[in-house]
């Protein structure tokens, strides 16, 4: 039996959150308080497998390959492959999707009161598109759970949204279906062109000629982009932030973002080497912007979480910044980047959730002087604050940076104006921080607030934890990745 | 020179046609009359004769000819005027392609005893007999009269839905005789093997949807007295009045003259044996004068006997010797003809003709036969209401030419 | 003077365009069936033309599809101009619009 | 020689009855001489040699449809209709055109493909029996005739649904 | 003794302990905080006051050890621990996490521990009244913490982390109480200026790693400082850059010209942070991070210039502001500013050694002052304005005594520490050559000696201020007197450490920094001159001493109609020559005009969401507009494009 298991650990994972949704479905609607629970604890198996499959990859890494491999036929008159295989990096990814929904699911525990049963289902739906982009080595397959993990967060966001969350859902669909519409065109004009090969091996080894490349690099590199949001295709995730419940926040700047730089480094710029080369200046360009207009945005939004959406469009730029300057310290930052801003920014979406459930306003305007009131939980953002504005000792400081170097080594101006980037990181930061908890008590509704309960402690206190472990050790992350990266490189000619 | 013949040929028929029409008209009334236990037509004469009625069609020509011929104000004048023509053309039509009698071999030349001889055949009956819709659907549409607009509609619903029984019923036939052309059909029909007996529904069908066809009595919803006043032809006077009046009575007789042909063996007589005939006229003759002789003679001393002096002290009473004499004096001619001919050996194209006359002698005789049928049916059954009549259109008899055909091909199958 | 396909497919072709441009300018909608009627006898001629002088029944054949499909044609042209009628009391077709985008 | 003059007469007839059918203002006027027309066609058929097909003209065209669209004619009582050959945006120039367009196109069509027709003079001595055309249709055409009945029996089902009066 | 203690101590282990002490007392202390709040138990002040002492202490001693040991060792003078664990790295290079103590580091470790433990002694009697006692010492502690690493740091990215922990705790506890906005916009203010120093501080990381990037095999810590000094070669071409960037740095964390605005401001917090903090530890740290690196600072000679200049330019301008400051702490803020400028001023000149031992000796001076001036505003319960003061010579003696030893240190009267180390900066800059550099520096210190004088006049001698608080309270917890007392003390003995051999010294701590620092740049000059310019300065220093105290306590009336004479200057001088008002006008506003309205408004909200998103509904909307045009419902027009259709499927059938 274990044998078994452990030979498809990975397929076990990515679909056991499925198997969740079922026993979800089937409860009676009065005992719809269950489905929290049975979702929690279908999430937490899933984060125990994905560690058994941490351990499994420690014994057997091979150095640049992909491990527990697992291809079946799917389609095979097609030649679609259920292929799914994890290196490093995807490694990293799904660890962190495992560790963030668990706690999406605990900090939305009570703040969801209508049809919990679907909100349960859909947050495990969006875990399975997740863990299956991640693991999907097949390009076909890859774009079924891109999609997969797409639909659900739309309802996410449509239905337990904030005011306008119609208008913030339909613009998240739209824009990420336009870009991944294209890049279906894209798969398939890659499939055409491969001779019907649509598993990422062989394809890598495949070197398209240059004019189809680059096209082809484009409608990846778009879809993606919305999904990173790099600079100008960025104006969803905002919206969508601010409309979303907080799990959804949570999940949505946790992980969603991620798959979009995931994207770029499993597909998008291995397949198309020198179309990445042409299209290198662009790329770092766009992200230094994104970092130095991310931040100057968010230093003036008067809503909290929309202040955070814009942090994290300027994170993701580091992210970009990393992948696209193709050195070792650059992608290395980059994965860094990529664990680090997902643990902090959905640290920062839960304690915002958590002051919400509290005041149900996100205007900054609203506080004031509230450290006094709830210390635990001003010292918690404080600390979770300081991590994401990239101060030495926790988590984000490494991974900035590594991407720093990497983007100066390819560019000193780049590297300059992305550093500008790091003091308009703490000054907005700092200034919400500043608005919020110092200085005198505004409106007597604060006066009475509660500080953190015991669920919400659980919540922050792995999480702050993590921030620690990864600020002072990154060795822990940055090991398993190392061969993936160097293969990494090796594909994109350095 | 075959132009002409067919020309010779289609004055005859129409002739033949138009001739039967005052016959049947005469008849009509006549059996009605006695149907219902009453004297029929008896006064119009001439001279004091008054041959049983047969004046009064005289009469009624004259009148039809001469009454004021009125056409209402609001009505569409050009098809209130052509109606009745299509009518009647209709009807006369269908005749074109009716055979009285087999192909005459005369010296080299054969010539089909009708007028057109059509590989469709009995499809172009079936095509004009569909048209006859029109006459009768323009005739009431155009008098913009309500009645007579409810008389078409009836009218022309029951045609429409009735040839398709027609249709069906003629398909049951058309599989057992694998031919259309109505000449073959009546050859395959020698001795007993008359497709009525073969095909008793298709028969029996063709029949009632014929009678549908020509508005007669079960079906003749279209002019019933009683509710439509005169049904399509209400507004209809003189001569147009008649030219209907003939067309109905001229499709009657072409209708059973098909009949006799499709299905009672046309020509055929079970003891005939036409090609004998045809090779030994004189024989033929020789036996069959003289037994028409004795019946002719018979029958006209029948006649005279009836003869009773004051019985209605006119001209009356000697009408039945009119009629009687005659007889007596052809049945003494023929006897002479048989003895004249005994002995002597006739040209070669007598047997032909012979026979072609002979065989057109049995077309008429079934012909009338039906015709009688016709008129019999007429003053018996009682006439149907309109649902009933549709029913048993739509729901009785499709259903059972459809049973039919379905039968008939599988026993065709079986059999072969 | 020999009668040549020709002759008939000029026939044919007039018989066409008469039937458009019944279709065309009438307004009464049981003109434009008739015309479409008219068309579809066009057709036809065409294909009878077409088979005879070509020595293949087929045309033939094609032409009694042609009988069918206009016969069912008919029935629902008809069909709905009862129903149009009733709805709009009038034959005209430019009455009925509701299905304007 | 008769089969020329023959073959014109009927066309002549056809043509001109086409166009009264277009330009009767009186629908029966126009019904009426459409069966006219139906009947010149029947005849150019025969003269074609196509008996059966002419016989089923006039049984179907004539015998059925006519009948029905008088039928409707005298079932709504339409009153002739004002003809105004003024057809859609004014313009009877554009549809003039186009009509025109079409018939040169179709000429062209038949035309330029002439070689096709080469021996298009020549008529052979196929007869369009009702056997020869039966028999083909029972062979090669049998699935097409099997699908028309089909459509048939959906056409029967539309009329009757469409013209049903209303269920109050 | 000490042997036996190295038997069971190895000495990694030792100098791990010294930076981890405080950590362990931050995080009990923090606990403990924390938990107050939530539950009654309050922590008792005596049991975290004496965690957050012993803490340092302790650590204290064991570098006064590893000083005696590596006072043995003859050669290196120095203890290391070597890489502990490599932090991160690429492929070619990895950052290694290790301490080391060598000459260098262990002056400044010793200062830091020390003042620092006396600092935390003082502020347990200082914070005694205030409920945030626990959380107080808790980042007092982080801030030691903090401090040993950037000292300890064997490679820059350690020192970096140490650099951003002490801006982290320097901003928490000048936003202490936070409770008052101002206080807490002011440690905003801070830490914002510091991560602007930091930047340039990176950014010279960078450099310098591109530069040795391509020397490093595999697992190399290039980044160390060993490393660097041995491959400083390579560095040559990209030095001016690196070192001016690294200035930069410096500049943010010793507030120097451009970035020196959060000092004043960082007086918000309590008086004994500011007294560790921006007197003692924090701010010399760009002055050790420049004499760490000064193999590399010598290879850019411009960049000394640079370095000397600002550091003149902050010295002379610092004094004046001092000059009419009206806030006690004020002054002193203004005086530490000046002071840096002088020993940046000293390390532009190439004298590193002379730089040390001047921030040794105005560490303790400095540190002196702010305690008392901590225990006069204790006295005057919280009041800091000097105009509210006068007399006070009477009730706080032994606070008045220490006070007055510690002007005279820092105005550079002959036996006091601060006038060795000024007079060896000050004739070094004459020695090397840089004329006008010294004129105005010694201008300065006479500046220096005015306003220090100044304040004593105005806070001890005079009259007692109506106005201010009636009730004085006596000086009587000793916690806050030991300290005073042990810094006087060390104020006077402190500059004996590096009296000149022209003095008649043997100028230990020249001989004990000399292997560290390149040979002085220029030629001591004969020692006859140097001991005449030393006397030319104190007397120089003296005379304006003498007359600020004559202005000040006797004759108030003088002060206020000098003021009123040079009315436009003064109000200059008031207002800081406005340098804030213009920081905030030319950098800050814009910016956040410009993110507003050009980046939100026009760029977010217009340009993507209306024309991008919102152009192509509309375009599709168009099409679709187009498409029901079509439609009119009229059968004839859809015929009518039948035919047309048909016409052109033919038409292209038969070309």
């Amino acid at each position: 039996m274990i044998p078994w298991i452990a030979s498809h650990i990975l397929t076990i994972t990515i679909f056991l959150p499925l198997v969740g949704v079922l026993p979800i479905m089937m409860l009676p609607r009065r005992f719809e308080e269950g489905s929290r629970a049975i979702a929690l604890f279908f999430s937490l198996i899933t984060f125990i497998a994905s560690l058994a499959m941490w351990w499994l990859y420690q014994i057997n890494a091979v150095d640049n390959g992909f491990t527990l491999i697992e291809q079946h036929p799917w389609i095979p008159t097609l030649n679609f492959q259920y292929f799914v295989g994890i290196d490093g990096v995807s490694l990293l990814m799904i660890v962190l999707t495992t560790l963030l929904i668990p706690l999406a699911i605990l900090g939305a525990w009570n703040e969801i009161k209508t049809r919990r049963k679907e909100f349960m289902g859909l947050i495990l739906l969006t875990e399975v598109g997740l863990l299956g982009a991640f693991a999907a080595l097949d390009l076909f397959l890859f774009y079924v759970f891109w999609e997969l993990m797409l639909i659900p967060m739309y309802f996410l966001v449509g239905i337990w949204g904030g005011k306008h969350r119609i208008m913030a859902a339909m613009k998240l669909l739209i824009y990420t279906l336009f870009g991944s519409l294209l890049m279906l065109v894209a798969i398939f004009v890659v499939y055409a062109k491969s001779g019907y090969q649509m598993n990422l091996i062989d394809l890598y080894q495949m070197k398209l000629d240059p004019g189809i490349q680059l096209w082809c690099f484009m409608a990846f590199a778009l879809a993606f982009a919305i999904k990173v949001p790099l600079w100008p295709v960025h104006t969803w995730l905002p919206d969508a932030h601010t409309e979303a419940p907080t799990a959804g926040s949570v999940i949505l700047a946790g992980v969603f973002l991620k798959v979009g730089a995931y994207g770029f480094y499993r597909i998008a710029m291995p397949l198309f080497p020198d179309a990445v080369l042409q299209a290198q200046p662009l790329l770092m360009s766009l992200s230094v912007i994104g970092i130095v207009v991310g931040a100057l945005v968010a230093m003036i939004q008067p809503d909290m979480k929309r202040l955070i959406a814009y942090s994290s469009v300027s994170h993701m730029g580091f992210v970009m910044l990393g992948l696209a300057s193709l050195t070792t310290e650059g992608v290395e930052g980059a994965v860094l980047q990529l664990v680090n801003h997902g643990i902090s920014t959905g640290a920062l979406f839960l304690l915002i959730g958590i002051i919400y459930s509290r005041t149900h306003t996100r205007q900054i305007s609203d506080y004031g002087g509230i450290a006094k009131v709830v210390p635990w939980f001003s010292a918690a953002f404080i600390f979770v604050a300081l991590s994401s504005a990239g101060l030495p000792g926790l988590n984000n400081f490494v991974g900035e940076f590594l991407t720093l170097m990497g983007g100066f080594a390819y560019g000193k101006v780049y590297g300059v104006i992305a550093a500008i980037g790091v003091i308009l990181g703490a000054a907005y930061l700092l200034w919400l921080v500043e608005r919020v908890f110092f200085g005198q008590v505004t409106n007597e509704h604060n006066k009475t607030l509660k500080d953190l309960n015991p669920r919400e402690l659980t919540l922050l206190i792995p999480l702050m934890l993590l921030m620690v472990v990864f600020g002072v050790y990154p060795k822990l992350l940055l090991d398993p990745c190392m061969g993936s990266i160097s293969t990494f490189l090796q594909l994109m000619g350095r | 020179m075959e132009l002409i013949i067919a020309a010779i040929k289609a004055i005859v028929i129409v002739a033949l046609i138009l001739q039967l029409i005052p016959v049947l008209i005469w008849f009509e009334r006549k059996g009605s009359a006695y149907i219902q236990d009453r004297r029929g037509p008896n006064r119009a004469q001439i001279l004091g004769i008054r041959l049983g009625g047969m004046i009064h069609n005289l009469a009624d020509v004259v009148k039809l000819f001469c009454k004021q011929d009125i056409i209402p104000t609001k009505a569409s004048r050009i098809i209130y005027v052509v109606a009745p023509m299509i009518a009647i053309f209709v009807a006369s039509a269908t005749v074109g392609v009716v055979p009285f009698a087999e192909p005459l071999h005369l010296g080299g030349l054969t010539i089909p005893m009708q007028v057109a001889d059509l590989n469709i055949g009995i499809l172009y009956i079936l095509g004009i007999g569909s048209l006859g819709v029109y006459g009768v659907m323009l005739g009431g549409w155009s008098s913009n009269n309500s009645y007579s607009l409810l008389g078409t509609l009836r009218a022309s619903a029951q045609m429409v839905s009735y040839e398709i029984a027609m249709g069906l019923a003629l398909i049951g036939l058309f599989l057992v005789t694998g031919t259309v052309r109505i000449t073959e059909i009546v050859s395959q029909q020698t001795g007993f093997h008359w497709y009525a007996f073969t095909q008793p529904i298709a028969f029996v069908l063709f029949l009632t949807s014929l009678f549908a066809e020509t508005n007669r009595n079960p079906f003749d919803l279209a002019e019933g007295e009683s509710e439509l006043v005169a049904g399509f032809h209400t507004e209809y006077s003189s001569m147009k009045f008649a030219l209907f009046f003939m067309a109905e009575y001229a499709h009657i007789a072409v209708g059973s003259l098909i009949v006799s042909l499709l299905f009672f063996g046309g020509w055929n007589l079970p003891g005939l044996d036409f090609d004998w005939i045809r090779v030994y006229p004189e024989a033929a003759l020789s036996m069959g004068l003289p037994a028409l002789a004795v019946g002719a003679i018979a029958f006209g001393l029948f006649l005279c006997s009836k003869f009773r002096r004051h019985k209605y002290n006119d001209a009356r009473d000697y009408e039945v010797l009119i009629f009687g004499v005659p007889h007596v004096l052809i049945g003494f001619l023929m006897i002479g003809a048989t003895l004249l001919l005994h002995g002597t050996t006739l040209p070669t194209w007598v047997g032909p003709v012979l026979v072609a006359a002979l065989q057109m002698g049995v077309v008429l005789a079934k012909t009338l036969f039906f015709c009688a049928f016709f008129i019999w049916v007429r003053w018996t059954l009682p006439r149907f209401r309109y649902d009933q009549l549709m029913d048993l259109g739509w729901k009785g008899m499709i259903p059972v030419a459809l049973f039919n055909i379905v039968i008939t091909s599988a026993w065709l199958v079986f059999v072969h | 003077m020999e009668i040549t396909v020709h002759h008939y497919i000029v026939i044919s072709c007039l018989l066409f365009i008469i039937g458009i441009f019944g279709v065309l300018t009438r307004r009464n909608l049981l003109i434009i069936l008739m015309s479409v009627e008219l068309m579809l006898s066009a057709a036809n001629l065409a294909l009878v033309a077409f088979s005879r002088f070509s020595s293949h029944l087929d045309g033939q054949v094609a032409v009694l599809f042609v009988f069918i499909i206009a016969a069912a044609e008919a029935a629902v042209g008809l069909g709905i101009v009862i129903a149009a009628f009733r709805h709009t009391s009038g034959v005209r077709v430019t009455s009925w619009k509701e299905l304007k985008g | 020689m008769i089969e020329a003059y023959l073959f014109y007469f009927f066309a002549v007839t056809t043509v001109l009855l086409a166009v009264t059918v277009v330009v009767q203002p009186n629908p029966i006027g126009a019904a009426v001489s459409l069966v006219g027309t139906f009947f010149s066609l029947a005849a150019l058929f025969v003269l074609l040699h196509a008996h059966f097909v002419a016989i089923m003209q006039i049984i179907l065209y004539a015998g059925a449809i006519m009948v029905l669209f008088i039928f409707v004619i005298m079932l709504l009582n339409l009153e002739p209709e004002k003809v105004k050959l003024r057809t859609i945006a004014g313009n009877r120039l554009v549809q003039g055109s186009a009509a025109l367009y079409l018939a040169g196109v179709i000429a062209l069509a038949f035309f330029g493909w002439r070689q096709f027709f080469t021996q298009g003079v020549v008529a052979n001595e196929m007869e369009g029996t009702i056997e020869a055309v039966g028999k083909l249709l029972l062979t090669d055409y049998l699935v097409p005739f099997e699908m028309t009945s089909v459509l048939l029996l959906v056409a029967i089902i539309g009329a009757v649904i469409l013209a049903r009066k209303p269920v109050e | 003794m000490i042997e036996q203690l190295l038997q069971h101590i190895s000495i990694p282990t030792l100098m791990c302990l010294i930076p981890l002490l405080p950590l362990l007392g931050a995080i009990a202390n923090g606990k403990m905080y924390l938990f107050s709040t939530r539950s009654q138990w309050k922590p008792s002040h005596a049991l975290s006051g004496t965690i957050a002492v012993v803490m340092p202490l302790i650590s204290f001693l064991i570098v006064a050890v590893l000083f005696y040991i590596a006072m043995g060792l003859e050669d290196s003078h120095s203890v290391s621990t070597g890489p502990l664990f490599t932090w991160f790295g690429g492929t070619q290079w990895a950052v290694t996490i290790g301490l080391k103590l060598d000459q260098l580091s262990l002056i400044m470790a010793l200062v830091v521990t020390g003042v620092g433990s006396l600092i935390h002694l003082y502020s347990v009697g200082y914070m005694s009244h205030d409920d945030g006692f626990a959380k107080y010492f808790a980042y007092l502690n982080l801030f030691l913490f903090f401090m040993l690493l950037l000292i300890l740091g064997d490679s820059l990215p350690l020192m970096f982390v140490g650099w951003e922990g002490v801006g982290l705790c320097s901003y928490l506890l000048i936003g202490f109480w936070f409770t008052d906005i101002e206080k807490a916009k002011a440690g905003k203010k801070a830490f914002i200026v510091n991560r602007i120093g930091d930047f340039g501080f990176v950014l010279g990381i960078f450099f310098i790693w591109q530069a040795l990037q391509p020397t490093a095999q595999p697992g190399d810590a290039i980044l160390s400082f060993s490393y660097i000094s041995t491959h400083a070669a390579f560095l040559a071409p990209v030095a001016t850059a690196a070192t001016l960037l690294l200035f930069l740095g410096a500049t943010g964390k010793s507030a120097q010209i451009p970035l020196y605005v959060w000092l004043p401001d960082a007086m918000a917090g309590p008086t004994p942070v500011s007294a560790l903090i921006h007197a003692a530890t924090m701010v010399t740290a760009g002055i050790y991070m420049v004499a760490r690196l000064n193999f590399l600072f010598v290879l850019a000679p411009t960049t000394l210039n640079v370095i000397a200049i600002v550091g003149c330019a902050t010295a002379f301008f610092a004094a004046t502001m001092g000059l009419v400051q009206d806030d006690i702490k004020k002054v002193l803020a203004y005086s530490t500013v000046s002071q840096l400028g002088f020993m940046f001023l000293a390390l532009g000149v190439g004298a590193f050694s002379v730089a040390i031992f001047h921030v040794m000796t105005h560490a303790f001076f400095k540190a002196l002052l702010f305690l008392g001036s901590g225990s006069v505003i204790h006295a005057m319960d919280g009041e800091q304005r000097l105009s509210m003061y006068g007399g006070l010579r009477k009730h706080l003696p032994v606070t008045f005594t220490t006070f007055l030893i510690g002007t005279l240190a820092i105005a550079g009267i002959w036996p006091f520490a601060g006038f060795f180390s000024k007079d060896a900066i000050l004739w070094h800059v004459y020695s090397s050559g840089h004329f006008w550099l010294w004129l105005i520096a010694t201008l300065a210190a006479g500046l220096t000696a005015f306003y220090m004088f100044r304040l004593v006049g105005l806070a001890f001698f005079g009259k007692r201020n109506p106005a201010g608080p009636h009730h004085v309270h006596p000086e009587n917890s000793v916690t806050m007197l030991l300290p005073l007392v042990v810094l006087a003390v060390l104020s006077i003995i402190g500059g004996w450490v590096g009296v000149p051999h022209a003095m008649g010294g043997h100028d230990h701590i020249m001989t004990w920094l000399a292997p560290l620092f390149p040979t002085a740049l220029h030629e001591a000059g004969n020692e006859s001159t140097e001991l005449f310019m030393g006397l030319g300065s104190m007397t120089w220093g003296a005379i304006w001493a003498i007359i600020a105290w004559i202005l000040y306590s006797q004759h108030r009336g003088w002060a206020d109609q000098m003021a009123a004479r040079f009315k436009r200057c003064y109000t200059l001088l008031v207002n800081l020559y406005y340098v804030d008002q213009i920081y905030d006008a030319v950098v800050v506003q814009p910016l956040l005009w410009f993110s507003r309205s050009v980046l939100w408004q026009t760029v977010d909200a217009v340009l993507i969401d209306k024309i991008l998103v919102g152009g192509s509904a509309r375009i599709a909307r168009l099409f679709g507009r187009v498409g029901t045009a079509m439609e009119t419902g009229l059968v004839p027009h859809y015929v009518f494009l039948l035919v047309l259709g048909s016409v052109v499927v033919l038409g292209w059938m038969i070309l």
